[in-house]
């Protein structure tokens, strides 16, 4: 049914989107935290950060990730020197990118049900001993579990659909980067690609669906989990 | 076992000034009008609110003194805190809520002091089920049993039975009373009903507007006739120290030996030589110059006029002197001229056996050592 | 209606040249230029779906073809006036010295154990085509494959080569000659590949007279002067 | 002037199945035990639930007829409904909340009447702010005119109190009494508090697990011994429909004459001659043989014992006869044997003046005119 | 400061996203009511086509579109010779890119505030004589505002940065459809355009940073405006 480099982009989006999704949760569990919280100095800026990647194009972001991260700059440097970590032109750059480009999605779904939560279940946590990291981890974060689920939802979706970003840090290197998204892209730029374009669109249609009914089912089954 | 307090804090219109200590096991109350400044005392006990100033001390630990910089958080203060909305947490199941406090004790509870409590409360039935599936009586029950799992100093409960409609407060008083019975701690009890104050504590500190309007024990508060207009007119009235004495099953009643008198009530669920605080309503007390014949009141005690005290409208608080026991009647002025009422005077209160019923009984626990 | 700009769509690649041409022919004529900016295969979709683009300047002989064979573009007018070179280039602080492009070339050696030779994407980008049709040339293609950057278009590959993600790079000549962070390491020789063309055309029902001017200002004398003031071939 | 409902609608093991009319303006009760069935009764009504069967009239309009399948939307109904919770609109002020329904009645009221129920309600003050801004008792008057100024036939109110504490409950019950007393249409007063109901209400619908138990005036409801289990042991008593007699200012007393005795209380707020309900709790009532001399209590009326009923326990309740007035006492079951009470015997009824204080009263409004 | 270009890119962008988020609002207010109702029929199907673009790469959307709306197309040909509106090449086909690719934001954020919201109300409403539309309007909008606001300032934020459906739907022609994102790629296309792409970048989060502000701002006096 599916050609093997179909089946090769399908499965590879579905690495990269993981990875990128599972990846940037801590970090925008932190993010969503810190933002929830009502005031404090620099948290405008962080805002912005964290929103950046919805204003700039993907294409900027890329640029960006490659100027920042590529391994003659000297953060992309360092990591591989030290770690090994080698982002350009493999998938770990491409989820990487799609993790940066979808991650305001996390967080504004994340920080919205942070901010839900009746701060007086902490207080109470509070008076029963617990410290502020302990309460986070047992109160706030599973209260907040609906929320988390909704965004790496999102943002999974989104990364399935990440195309700008990808190309442009990372490359369209067949197996490796080229996702289903740069799979179309380059099927769409051949004269002729039309067809092989539309059945990606395609699979990338029923992708979507199927992981917009696996959430549907994972949302109520986490809310039957926490309340009621 | 002692408790310290001494707080002030300004709430701008509103300004907290109190001192007040408790040295004893079992339920104190924290009785006053709405906004007299209960909550604020408890959420500054509990660590909950940074007073200006203040000084907070539990068996010699210093939680709080602004003097020398010492303010504790929350957690370290080892005492429980049972608030008005429960505040179980949605997502634990109720064994999970009870053992939260518990696994994070200093010194926690054994499985057998646990399943104690459990049956204790009569939570056994509920431990797996999320809060959302509880009753208010069972929430307030659970949340409850969670601090006192923390293995507390002190218990401080925030109008606990405030948001249970009536027939849910009946449910859980009996819990509260079996509790302070075996509680080895001091308990903080707010509210601002009589009822449960008269039923549940031995002591109260009676607040209004921020500052202490008295303390004492409740019988001694709640016979003062001048803090009336305080603990309310109607609900108002004296509360027996007694002693079960004998019952009569074929009539339903029992006998309640006080210091001066006996008193004749519906049948006590108490074995004789329990003790049983027991609540008179000043209302309910009738007075009469000559013993009465043939009226169906079963009780006639012989008292004489302590005090008198005129309130407004129709009314009059007689103080009564019944042995060391004191009583207050409540009657209309007019009675208090036509019968001549005076100090010194020795006349009968006529009190009905069906108005001290099972609601204004409690039982009293073991005399504390001291 | 003589105000109205003649609107030109124009592969990404000639940006600069065309941009130019259209400052100069404005100052000359008096009539204003529009340009749409886009990779070659974009513009001739749009076209297809029926943009109001009177001129096509194509980086791909195979998208004006497309074109073509729907009867899009006035068939007579096209023309493929410049040119361009394919060049391998290296970051400009590499010590690699000038090589011959040639079958014996050894590109494993030259690009080490792990790294990678940046290419617009050979599938669909126009440069990476012309560098795929060289490389199987010169029998350089089986190896060079597996090893390739593929850009999304021939600037990114040259972003690629100037950041020093990948030790060299196949791009156009003019790419490499406008910026000093790259050096020329070879040239592909004139027979290795089709030759680099640009494919002019007035698109189909454009043939007015200021088109055509346009047209003419930019196959002229003046517009190949621009054009080769920016690195391209015009004869 | 009618409301006429016949309800089944079966919620598995809960089934109710009751059918009463209402043909009088002013508040009638529905009344009975949590679980009885008083919600489901009144969503009906309605429109916010839909039986499985049923008929519904109002004012000869049918608003539900499911064997003819008529079935009107609630907003065709033109029934003011009060909620437990208020349910004002966050967004909106209290004045536009007020004029919500009002915009959309089919006759809605002039600028003069809205003016009048604002300063019934007491809420002209609030008209500005949000609903967020205002305490429970406002919250419930505001609802009560928002309901009122959709011109409604009849309105209907889920316990409009239960959500408030006992000071804001008192607050508000004023305004409902004037309410009450204005209305030209009939309120059904949903409830399960015994001192609401005999406060506010002329008649009332007593449930008992989805069926009606009884039904009439509170007087009468209240006086069966029968139904003492359901209209509850403590606060049961006899309700006195009284005509304001004397007032007595420098005892701050007043008379209430009713058929058969009269009643002296503590000062009423009424003229003379102004109708007034008057509890007479069944615990508050003593009975003599003789007459008693000296005694505090201001009221010792004439009475004949109709009939006894031995309740559980130590209690007994006697049904008393003054008059054409039925007067219940509890008394133990001892005092019955000790007193030989039975029925067709003369004997005294004491009550003590302060026992009917202003909370057992309440202003009946006109005699209706049928 | 800003050359005239850059202005005009600049306006441009503000213009397009403006009009993209507002037009698109009624839309994205209507299928969130949908989909906010516990159950129907389709309402998979509702909820695949909107996350749609979230899945697809937006060179994709933009394809599809120029395929569906071309002037050569039947259904842009219809539109064209019966209302005149041509979309292609013109900043309103651009704002209408954008629209389709930022709707999933907008019905996400309304849906959640719509699901928020006392379903009690609405029934006090119908006892008051509303009828459903009246509901609608009277209460269950004006309560989800705050909700409307947020999804509205994603889709503003993310229609700033819309890059592939706008270059493949309406191409990249100045003061028309060469918004900032896409005068960004066409620097980026020049040697030596990187100072040139670096201003662009950096009007771009200075544009960003000032609409998360304003959204803040007005965020808070929403929400004031519609509770306590
Ligand atoms: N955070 C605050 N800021 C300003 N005033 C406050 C604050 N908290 C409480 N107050 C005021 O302090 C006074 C005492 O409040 P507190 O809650 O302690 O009263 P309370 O005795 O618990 O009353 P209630 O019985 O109604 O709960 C009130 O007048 C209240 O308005
Ligand atoms: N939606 C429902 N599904 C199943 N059972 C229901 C439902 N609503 C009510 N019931 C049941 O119907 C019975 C009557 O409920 P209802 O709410 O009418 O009682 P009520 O008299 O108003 O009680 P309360 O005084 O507690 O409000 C209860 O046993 C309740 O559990
Ligand atoms: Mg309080
Ligand atoms: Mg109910």
């Amino acid at each position: 049914m599916l050609t093997a480099a179909e089946l090769e982009a399908l499965l590879l989006s579905l690495k990269i989107s993981s990875v990128a999704v599972l990846c940037a949760l801590p970090f925008a569990v932190g993010a969503a935290a810190l933002l929830a919280r009502p005031s404090f100095r620099g948290k405008l800026v962080l805002d912005g950060l964290v929103h950046l990647p919805l204003v700039l194009p993907p294409v900027v972001m890329g640029y960006l990730l490659l100027i920042a991260l590529g391994t003659r700059a000297p953060l992309g440097g360092w990591l591989l020197e030290t770690f090994g970590i080698r982002f350009m032109f493999s998938w770990t750059g491409a989820a990487l990118a799609a993790a940066i480009v979808t991650f305001p999605f996390q967080v504004r779904a994340i920080r919205l049900a942070l901010e839900a939560i009746d701060p007086g279940l902490s207080a109470a946590a509070e008076t029963l001993g617990a410290g502020p990291v302990d309460r986070f981890f047992t109160i706030v974060l599973p209260l907040a579990l609906p929320g988390i689920v909704a965004g790496a939802i999102t943002a999974f979706a989104a990364s399935l659909g990440e195309f700008g970003a990808i190309i442009t840090f990372v490359s369209n290197v067949p197996g490796e980067t080229r996702t289903l998204p740069l799979a179309i892209y380059t099927a769409i730029q051949t004269p002729g690609g039309e067809a092989a374009a539309a059945r990606l669109v395609v699979i990338s249609i029923l992708l979507a669906l199927a992981g917009l009914m696996l959430s549907e089912i994972l949302a109520r089954r986490v809310r039957r989990l926490t309340h009621r | 076992m002692s408790l310290e307090v001494a707080l002030r804090h300004d709430f701008g219109p509103f300004g907290l000034d109190i001192a007040f200590s408790v040295d004893r096991p079992g339920i104190t109350a924290l009785f006053g009008p709405s906004g007299s400044g209960k909550s604020t005392t408890i959420s500054a006990i509990a660590g909950l609110l940074r007073p200006d100033a203040g000084r907070i001390v539990v068996n010699g630990r210093v939680l709080l003194d602004t003097e020398r910089g010492i303010v504790l958080p929350p957690r370290r203060r080892r005492l429980g805190y049972v608030f008005q909305d429960a505040r179980l947490f949605p997502h634990l199941s109720v064994r999970s809520n009870l053992l939260f406090g518990w696994k994070r004790a200093g010194r926690p509870a054994s499985r057998a002091e646990i399943d104690h409590l459990v049956e204790l409360l009569g939570i056994g039935a509920l431990l797996g089920r999320r809060p959302g599936m509880l009753s208010g009586g069972e929430r307030q029950r659970v949340a409850l049993g969670r601090a006192l799992l923390t293995a507390p100093e002190a218990v401080l409960l925030d109008e606990p039975l405030s948001a249970l409609d009536h027939a849910r407060k009946q449910e859980i008083m009996p819990y509260l009373e079996r509790l302070r019975d075996e509680a080895r701690m001091p308990m903080l009890y707010v509210s601002h009903a009589i009822d449960e104050v008269t039923r549940l504590a031995d002591h109260m500190i009676l607040l209004d507007g921020g500052r202490v309007a008295a303390a004492g024990s409740v019988s001694e508060v709640m016979a003062r006739l001048d803090l009336f207009p305080l603990t309310g007119r109607f609900e108002a009235g004296a509360v027996l120290e007694t002693v079960v004495g004998r019952h009569d099953p074929a009539d339903a009643l029992s006998e309640l030996e006080f210091a001066g008198g006996s008193l004749v009530v519906p049948l006590v669920d108490a074995p004789p030589g329990a003790r049983i605080r027991a609540r008179v309503r000043a209302r309910d007390v009738m007075l009469a110059l000559h013993e009465p014949r043939d009226i169906s009141a079963n009780n006639i005690l012989q008292v004489e006029v302590a005090g008198i005290r005129l309130d407004e409208g129709a009314f009059a608080d007689v103080q009564l002197a019944c042995g060391a026991t004191r009583l207050v009647a409540r009657v209309t002025r007019r009675s208090v001229e036509r019968l001549g009422l005076r100090p010194g005077l020795r006349i009968v209160a006529i009190i009905k056996a069906v108005t001290v019923d099972r609601r204004s009984l409690s039982p009293m626990g073991e005399p504390p050592a001291g | 209606r003589a105000q109205e700009p003649v609107t030109v769509f124009a592969a990404a690649s000639l940006t600069d040249a065309m941009e130019e041409i259209g400052r100069l022919y404005g100052e000359q004529t008096g009539h204003a230029v529009r340009f749409s900016f886009a990779s070659s295969s974009t513009l001739a979709r749009q076209i297809e779906a029926g943009a109001p683009a009177r001129l096509f300047a194509s980086a791909s002989e195979q998208w004006m073809d497309y074109l073509a064979e729907r009867g899009l573009i006035e068939k007579a007018s096209r023309t493929s006036p410049i040119g361009n070179s394919l060049v391998l280039i290296a970051p400009a602080d590499s010590p690699l010295a000038p090589q011959r492009i040639d079958g014996a070339l050894d590109l494993a050696a030259l690009l080490g154990p792990d790294e990678r030779l940046a290419v617009g994407d050979p599938d669909h980008v126009p440069a990476g085509i012309y560098a795929r049709k060289a490389l199987e040339a010169l029998g350089l293609w089986e190896e060079a494959e597996p090893r390739l950057a593929r850009a999304d278009n021939v600037r990114a590959a040259l972003a690629l080569v100037e950041q020093g993600e990948t030790p060299l790079g196949i791009v156009y000549g003019t790419d490499a000659a406008a910026t000093d962070r790259v050096r020329i390491v070879g040239t592909f020789p004139v027979g290795s590949h089709p030759p680099v063309s640009y494919p002019f055309a007035l698109v189909a029902g454009a043939a007015t007279e200021e088109s055509e001017a346009l047209l003419g200002y930019m196959t002229g004398e003046q517009g190949l002067a621009v054009f080769r003031r920016f690195g391209f071939t015009a004869d």
